[in-house]
């Protein structure tokens, strides 16, 4: 059923009786075109654009607990593209040109808000990377620009640009176009959209294995659901793609950490857009229902746990008092925790694998929430394609033995 | 004082009243009144607005539960906080408490228009609409969803209160100080060691001062509460009330938040405890559940739990005819009770045939029993004037009018902490609840909380979580029970078109939970986020069982079969304020500052933040800005001499007989083959190839060498040779020891430099022949014994004058006067870069950014390629870094002489979409008499000599590329 | 300066004297042979000190020990190490730190305003690096308190936070 | 926060603690001499492992040693110490 205004009034005539499943739910079929093993954002994207942009509905989505349960459903949400390297900015800015239609494509309210992403700086150094990236930006043709503290004071009036900081405010990089939108809507909506187009979502269901024949080609997955055939099969696993890649044989360049968050209680609007501090550590937004939506670091050892330690939450609030001190008799209310997968370089990987049919797509690191529909798109391409779509292509594995990084982490220090 | 006070109240002081205003009206209480009890005692049912449908709602709870009664209070200026639970705030004298999420008050208030319209917004109604238009979602209906949302108003002001925090180590933490836990810590103050016990309420006693008739040890409730806390203190026990365990961490680290005082000012307002225990007792209690049935969630309907709290802490009797709806025991003791303090009660049993010596009880206390009967409606607009009961939902109901309605719908051990610990939790069938299961933490849950029922079992049970003896346990008498008699949570069928709440802050309906099952939301984490049952501020304590039972019913499925989400911290809402503790303004973090500081803040110093360091940046003139002040001292450098603070880089000292082979393995460099007495410029590789770090190596003996680092690379460098001393070549005989502090800095340059130390060194030979460019000496300055390095950052002669940290003032001082009879003077860090940058020289951290190889930045010549191995020596073997595209350092200098922007793109004016490579530093040259900048090119090198352009924002300005030594090019200089 | 920081009742916290300090290097094995140079044991226990003719040895990590004595007689110590038939490195630091001298009933708590270890495991003469607040500090417990130390340029941070620990310990 | 046992100073909080990545690799011996795809294993490739993760910790503020840790990654629980240099062993650290 279509969801509209319209629809909601007529079923609210019916009690509400009338609305069917949001996706299927079957039985794994013996065998699929292609396999993703991993039901979050990216993964679930993946499908649907295989269906839709390439006709290829013989696809199984497989997710070992419930859809969006990963990192999908555990972010803060920020969409931003003022990325500093040539090949991240179009990577993700790929993705920010597909979300402002996408609500409307999967006719599904995914709450996409663009009210601007503000990156402080604090030193002279913070100034020096943050104009890089804004010239950068600019030339890319993304709306990044550089704010003076009193520009940037108006742009999000809570801001303390006041000398009493012990790092002051000296600018800020804003991005308009960015913003966040509604993480679980996301999952939900790509998963109802590619189900309407054929695509079979399976929930519970663990990959214990993953078969190859005498060439070494793949040919499907074992299960906690038993076998699955698959002619090709995309990794889309964040915070499991080392043991899943593990299956097949592949060692690969990732450390997996948590990385927690917290939410504040909710209070009236007081909180316009996002706003990033690298020197001071910490990223902050206000949702819709009026919590102040705060970032933490990662912890610093690798863990799946999805726990972390309450120093990081502590430091995150700290950060945030430090900067917006009316907010000191604001309370938690809830805190969480995800498993990220970080690379040596902190840009994600979308790869061939060295093994036939075998493609993975991970990486994403502290920030993969924003790059949800170009991450599908691109990955559904290789697929669909067998071979890497352009924008992806420098996101190959093999950038890690030819020393061709693109090290967002050392100039940016801290990505999200 | 009001009719709804009666006798007893353990918590408040009778002698006293004061008063608060709730909005605008003034009310009156004791000390010890929360503002719920306050309230209830004049008669005030109508407390706060749902924050959906605004629905009219009273007290749910008594406590943390509580989800309804949510207040903003404040206690003057910028004392005021949003969404406080009525329930557990202490009034005090002229405070002010307001409702929220009401407009334009609280009895009229026009968002319940979304009552009458809750037939369009079901739950996860906002995911299938606002689509159309596509501008629509952020412009217009965004905004006006933000304004409908959200509960109290933001505080707008600086916090004024102090935050204070504190380590805690012990033995033994008992978390709740209610019967078990009380039990526990007297059993493990006996056993010894350091003991904590921390329980959220006002005093110590928990729900045993529910129970005023039951005896324990001979001694009634109150009195052996009091008596436990005296032999607790008296064994030396931290007690600490009024505290809440609100993270259960690895390792045993149970982070506390204590509210210190409610008023605030100069005392500590909260304090966070991190307390690292041995072992820890959970004793956090039990809530008790409503049930859900249409319309449950009228003021004056609360639990029967909370209406006990209320008589028997605060002397509040909830109403006059009350109404209590219970499916288990635990209700008719509260029903005895209330009676008792003088309320008609009757009590309707869902079962029908409840046991018979309660029944016989509540006769003799004069309450009516009705069994077989469930309570299926009620009616009144601002608070609960009937029930509707009958004996099942679509059966011949009748009436009973009421002003009070209270809901014993079972009760929930509060599993949280335990969770948090990474414990599992299990289904008791027999307690039907989900019970503390296995844990890998050092850690025990006692008491109602893992489902223990009477007050005999919780007691002996937290005895012997303490290490008691389980004989020697407190000794209760029984039937005087805790009342935590199990019942199944109610799954109440489908109904009419009216609304049962089993989420009330957040207006989740028993409807709402099926239709998300109904959609497919099964998994009980997507349940929790489609219809947001469990997200409200009271987290779920009243609401996820309910809600689980009725999805569970929805789905043919058991409770356990359908699950249950994970609890996280915190335990109960924390401030900002006690998670910050002392980590505010100048404790945020810590200013490092030079032992010369003071002088540059006497000489009227900018400064900059370099990581915690304060930098001096320029020395501005009366009416100088810093351009202005810059170019003097730039001018003063290269005409005279300048004085320069360079304490703040990093100096490790490196001492052994292999300390030379150790340098060489760690710098892309060769240092053995260094002279004692000079020093060498070298670069520092990550393993990867990249820059990672530069300075200046000198040797002071065959097996010492001072190593200077980048103010911010200090203990970056000094972790890596470490790393790889302690751990990849632990046979070589060296030590490191960190020297930054011990020196103070004062860098000489300037054509004058030699002079100027010629009139302040003694013992050292300045003549070039005998001290040399990159050379070392030790002398002594106003009889300060230094180690003068004779380096240069400027291209200017120049000397770096190191001083023990104690000594550096009298030496400075001696080096400043000497330097201003010179004609020069102090310059700062905006000085140092532009000096630098007109030789060529760069900055690691700025011409590098992580990505530069040192033949990028044209050191090349820096590596020794025929060392058999060294740090990075490996990857830059790799075809990439090998490869003669990549960026390489050039100066640009622009055809319209205009001073470009740091972090301009460079472009092919052919091809201006198409980045060649950024400006590193840009800078205005008194020196050279125009603007030049320093940028990383593609091929840089072989561009040199051709013309590019910069794109700005104005468009494209022509660049001459030219090599990076724009100043003095033969070095001549150097040595002046 | 006053050489008093705070008091809090019979507590105070007040400036320590100036003293050498040799960062002493070497090979566990040769502690009998350092210790000899050093003209008295040098502990083989952890986190322990010990003591001879007027100086102290803080013994902080496997092959390190801090000698602590009289500013005078830093040159006579230093020299012992000049000619030694073993490897070692000896570093002057004594001007890398400041120290405070904490004394009284709330020592301890004040402390733990900032420390993260459990105290009680330090005896007298105990001796170790930790945190205090965001810095690193060397804890040593004597006789009569502790004797913290940290990197000079981080002593207004720690006086401040210092303050801010006693003042919260007046509050009620 | 972790409480780590360091083999030198007895158990700390994490916070005293620089994590320092997975624990054995070894560095090629003739670094020179080995192929791109043995040194960028060496540089990058990790095993990430769910359950028991040897890792390297340096007790930065405190003795300063690197040392090794064997945790489980599901659980984040210690389960050994042991000087650097030694062979990973799942009790006591002992060669």
């Amino acid at each position: 059923m279509k969801f509209s205004g319209l629809a909601l009034l007529r079923q609210s005539l019916g009690g509400h009786r009338g609305w069917d499943r949001q996706w299927r739910s079957p039985e794994p079929k013996a065998a699929y075109d292609v396999v993703i093993v991993g039901g979050g954002g990216h993964g679930l994207a993946t499908a649907y654009y295989l269906a839709s942009v390439h006709g290829v509905t013989n696809v199984a989505v497989l997710e070992r607990g419930w859809i969006g349960g990963g990192n999908t459903g555990r972010n803060t949400t920020v969409i931003r593209s003022n990325y500093l390297f040539d090949e991240s900015a179009a990577l993700y800015n790929h993705a920010l040109d597909l979300w402002p239609g996408l609500s409307a494509e999967l006719n599904y309210n995914l709450m996409f808000s663009p009210r601007g992403v503000m990156l402080l700086a604090h030193t002279l150094h913070d100034v020096h990377i943050t104009k890089r990236h804004v010239h950068s930006n600019r030339l890319h043709g993304i709306d990044n620009v550089w704010l003076d503290p009193v520009e940037a004071k108006a742009f999000c009036p809570p801001l303390d640009i006041s000398e009493r900081a012990r790092y002051p405010i000296l600018g800020a990089a804003l991005q308009k176009s960015g913003g966040t939108a509604r993480h679980d809507a996301v999952a939900w909506g790509y998963a109802r959209a590619a189900s309407a187009l054929g695509v079979d979502i399976i929930e519970n269901c663990a990959v214990l294995g993953i078969g190859r024949d005498a060439t070494g080609s793949v040919v499907g997955v074992e299960t906690s659901r038993g076998p699955i055939g698959a002619r090709k099969i995309g990794v889309v696993a964040a915070g499991a793609t080392s043991t899943i890649m593990d299956m097949a044989g592949v060692r690969m360049p990732l450390e997996s950490h948590p990385l927690q968050a917290l939410v504040s209680e909710p209070v009236k609007p007081c909180f316009p857009c996002v706003v990033m501090s690298n020197t001071v550590h910490a990223y902050i937004s206000q949702s819709d229902k009026g919590e102040l939506v705060i970032g933490a670091g990662a912890d610093q050892y690798p863990s799946y746990s999805q726990t972390g330690g309450v120093h990081q939450l502590t430091l995150a609030v700290e950060a945030i008092c430090e900067m917006f001190p009316m907010f000191g008799r604001m309370r938690m209310l809830r805190s969480w925790g995800g498993t990220v997968d970080l690379t040596p370089d902190r840009s994600p990987i979308l790869s061939d694998t060295g093994i036939a049919g075998l493609y993975v797509n991970c990486g994403w690191g502290t920030g993969g929430f924003k790059a949800t529909p170009g991450s599908g798109h691109l990955f559904a391409h290789h697929l669909a394609t067998g071979s890497a779509h352009p924008i992806a292509a420098p996101f190959s594995l093999d950038r890690y033995t030819t020393g061709r990084l693109i090290d967002e982490a050392a100039a940016a220090a801290v990505a999200h | 004082m009001s009719v709804f006070r009666t006798a007893g109240g353990d918590a408040i002081d009778r002698s006293r009243t004061i008063s608060f205003s709730f909005d605008g009206t003034r009310i009156e209480g004791h000390p010890g009144d929360t503002i719920a009890s306050a309230l209830l005692a004049n008669g005030v049912h109508l407390m706060g607005r749902s924050f959906k449908y605004h629905r009219p709602r009273g007290v749910l709870g008594a406590g943390t539960e509580e989800p309804n009664a949510l207040v903003g209070v404040t206690r003057g200026p910028g004392r005021f906080e949003p969404n406080q639970r009525a329930t557990l705030v202490p009034i005090t004298d002229g405070m002010v408490v307001e409702s929220q999420n009401r407009s334009p008050s609280l009895a009229r208030d026009i968002g319940a228009v979304n009552d009458l319209l809750s037939a369009f917004i079901p739950a996860g109604f906002y995911y299938k609409t606002f689509m159309w238009p596509r501008s629509f979602w952020a412009k217009v209906y965004e905004p006006v969803i933000r304004r409908a949302a959200g509960l109290g108003r933001p505080p707008e002001v600086t916090d004024p209160d102090r935050y204070a925090q504190r380590w805690a180590h012990c033995e033994t933490l008992v978390v709740g100080a209610g019967p078990a836990g009380l039990a526990a810590a007297l059993a493990a103050a006996d056993a010894g060691g350091r003991v904590i016990l921390c329980d959220e309420g006002e005093t110590i006693g928990g729900r045993l001062r529910d129970m005023p008739r039951a005896t324990i040890d001979g001694l009634t409730a109150g009195k052996w509460i009091v008596q436990a806390r005296t032999r607790l203190e008296n064994a030396g026990v931290r007690l600490l009330t009024r505290t809440t365990a609100y993270h259960y961490g690895i390792g045993n680290l149970v982070t506390l938040a204590q509210r210190c005082t409610d008023a605030g000012g100069a005392r500590t307002r909260e304090r966070q405890w991190m307390v690292r225990a041995g072992r820890v007792i959970i004793a956090i209690g039990s809530i008790e559940r409503p049930i859900v049935f249409p319309n449950n969630d009228r003021p004056g309907v609360m639990l029967a739990s909370a209406a006990a709290g209320f008589l028997h802490r605060y002397g509040v009797l909830v109403g006059r005819h009350i109404v209590i709806a219970t499916q288990h025991d635990s209700a008719y003791r509260t029903a005895i009770d209330l009676a008792g303090a003088g309320a008609a009660v009757t009590l309707v049993d869902r079962r029908a045939r409840p046991a018979a010596d309660l029944g016989e009880a509540c006769s003799a206390a004069g309450v009516t029993v009705i069994t077989g009967h469930i309570p299926i409606d009620t009616r009144g607009r601002l608070r609960v004037s009937k029930v509707a009961i009958a004996p099942a939902p679509d059966a011949a109901h009748r009436w009973l009018p009421c002003d009070a309605l209270l809901m014993a719908g079972g009760w929930t051990p509060s599993v949280h902490l335990h969770s948090q610990s990474g414990g599992k939790v299990a289904w008791d069938a027999q307690s039907a609840a989900f019970l503390p299961g296995t844990t890998l933490a050092a850690q025990v849950s006692a008491g109602t909380c893992r489902g223990r029922v009477t007050l005999a079992d919780c007691l002996a049970d937290g005895w012997t979580a303490g290490g008691g003896n389980g004989a020697s346990a407190p000794a209760a008498d029984d039937r005087t029970d805790t009342g935590m008699s199990p019942a199944e949570p109610d799954a109440h069928p489908e109904g009419a078109r009216r609304k049962a709440f089993v989420d009330f802050q957040n207006d989740v309906t028993a409807k709402d939970i099926r239709l998300a099952v109904r959609e497919g939301f099964r998994s009980v984490e997507h349940l929790k986020r489609y219809t947001t049952n469990g997200m409200a501020t009271d987290q779920g304590r009243t609401s996820n069982i309910n809600a689980l039972a009725i999805a569970a019913q929805a789905m043919g499925q058991t409770i356990p079969g359908t699950g249950l989400t994970t609890f996280r911290a915190p335990y109960s809402p924390t401030t900002f304020g006690t998670m910050t503790g002392f980590t505010r303004g100048r404790l945020f973090d810590p200013v490092r500052t030079t032992p010369m500081h003071a002088r540059a803040v006497a000489a009227g110093a900018v400064f900059e933040d370099v990581g915690q360091w304060k930098r001096a940046r320029f020395f501005p003139r009366p009416g100088e800005d810093m351009h202005a002040a810059t170019a003097r001292e730039c001018i003063s450098v290269r005409e005279a001499v300048g004085l320069f603070d360079a304490s703040t880089l990093g100096k490790i000292e490196v001492v052994g007989p292999d300390a030379a082979a150790f340098l060489d393995l760690l710098y892309a460099g060769r240092l053995s083959t260094l002279a004692v007495g000079r020093c060498r410029y070298a670069l520092m590789l990550r393993e990867d190839g990249f820059i990672a770090d530069d300075g200046v190596i000198a040797r002071l003996a065959t097996d010492r060498f001072h190593v200077t680092t980048t103010s911010g690379g200090a203990a970056s460098v000094l972790n890596v040779m470490e790393d790889f001393r302690q751990t990849e070549w632990p046979d070589l005989r060296v030590w490191l020891t960190s020297t930054t502090e011990q020196w103070a800095v004062a860098g000489v340059t300037g054509p004058r430099a030699r002079n100027v130390l010629a009139a302040l060194v003694e013992g050292v030979d300045l003549s070039s022949d005998a001290f040399p460019h990159m050379a070392v000496r030790q002398g002594r300055i106003a009889g300060v014994p230094v180690r003068i390095f004779r380096v240069s950052f400027t291209g200017e002669t120049g000397y770096e004058i190191n001083v023990p940290a104690r000594h550096a003032l009298p030496v400075w001082d001696a080096v400043a006067a000497a330097v201003a009879a010179a004609g020069g003077g102090l310059y700062g860090t905006e000085a140092a870069h532009v000096l630098r940058a007109e030789k060529g020289y760069i900055i690691v951290g700025q011409e590098t950014d992580g990505t530069a190889t040192p033949d990028d930045v044209g050191l090349g010549k820096m590596v020794a390629a025929t060392k058999p191995d060294f740090v990075g020596k490996r990857s830059l073997m790799r075809a990439a870094m090998r490869d003669p595209d990549r960026k390489q350092l050039v100066a640009l200098l622009t055809a319209d002489r205009s001073l470009l922007d740091e972090g301009t793109q460079v472009v092919d004016p052919a091809s201006p979409r198409q980045s060649l490579g950024h400006v590193s530093s840009t800078y205005p040259s008194v020196t050279l008499g125009r603007p030049f900048a320093l940028a990383m090119v593609h091929g840089g090198r072989s561009l040199l000599g051709t013309k590019l352009a910069v794109a700005t924002a104005a468009g494209p300005v022509a660049v001459d590329v030219v090599d990076p030594v724009l100043y003095d090019p033969s070095g001549a200089r150097l040595d002046v | 300066m006053s050489d008093l920081i705070l008091t809090l009742g019979d507590t105070s916290a007040s400036r320590a004297p100036d003293e050498a300090q040799l960062l002493l290097h070497g090979h566990p094995r040769d502690r009998a042979a350092l210790s000899a140079l050093a003209g008295f044991d040098l502990s083989d226990t952890m986190l322990a000190s010990t003591a001879g003719s007027g100086w102290h040895a803080l013994h902080l990590s496997p092959d390190e020990w801090l000698l602590v004595g009289p500013n005078g007689g830093r040159g006579d110590m230093a020299a012992r190490f000049a000619e030694a038939p073993i490897v070692l490195s000896l570093v002057d630091i004594s001007d890398r730190s400041v120290g405070i001298d904490l004394t009284g009933p709330l020592a301890d708590d004040l402390l733990a305003g900032g420390c993260p270890l459990d105290l009680a495991t330090l005896s007298p003469g105990g001796c170790t690096r930790t945190l205090f607040g965001k810095v690193t500090v060397l804890l040593w417990r004597r006789d009569d308190g502790w004797r913290m130390s940290h990197a000079r340029s981080y002593d207004a941070y720690v006086v401040d936070l210092l303050c801010a620990v006693a003042e919260d310990l007046a509050s009620p | 926060m972790l409480l780590i046992e360091c083999p030198h100073c007895g158990p700390r909080a994490e916070i005293e603690f620089r994590y320092s990545g997975e624990a054995h690799m070894v560095r090629p011996a003739a670094a020179a001499a080995c192929d791109d795809a043995t040194w960028a294993a060496y540089l990058y490739l990790r095993d990430n492992v769910r359950g028991e993760h040897a890792e390297r910790w340096r007790h930065t503020h405190g003795c300063g040693q690197f040392f090794n840790v064997v945790r489980d990654t599901l659980t984040d629980r210690v389960v050994t110490t042991y000087p650097a240099g030694h062979a990973r062993s799942a009790a006591g650290g002992e060669i």
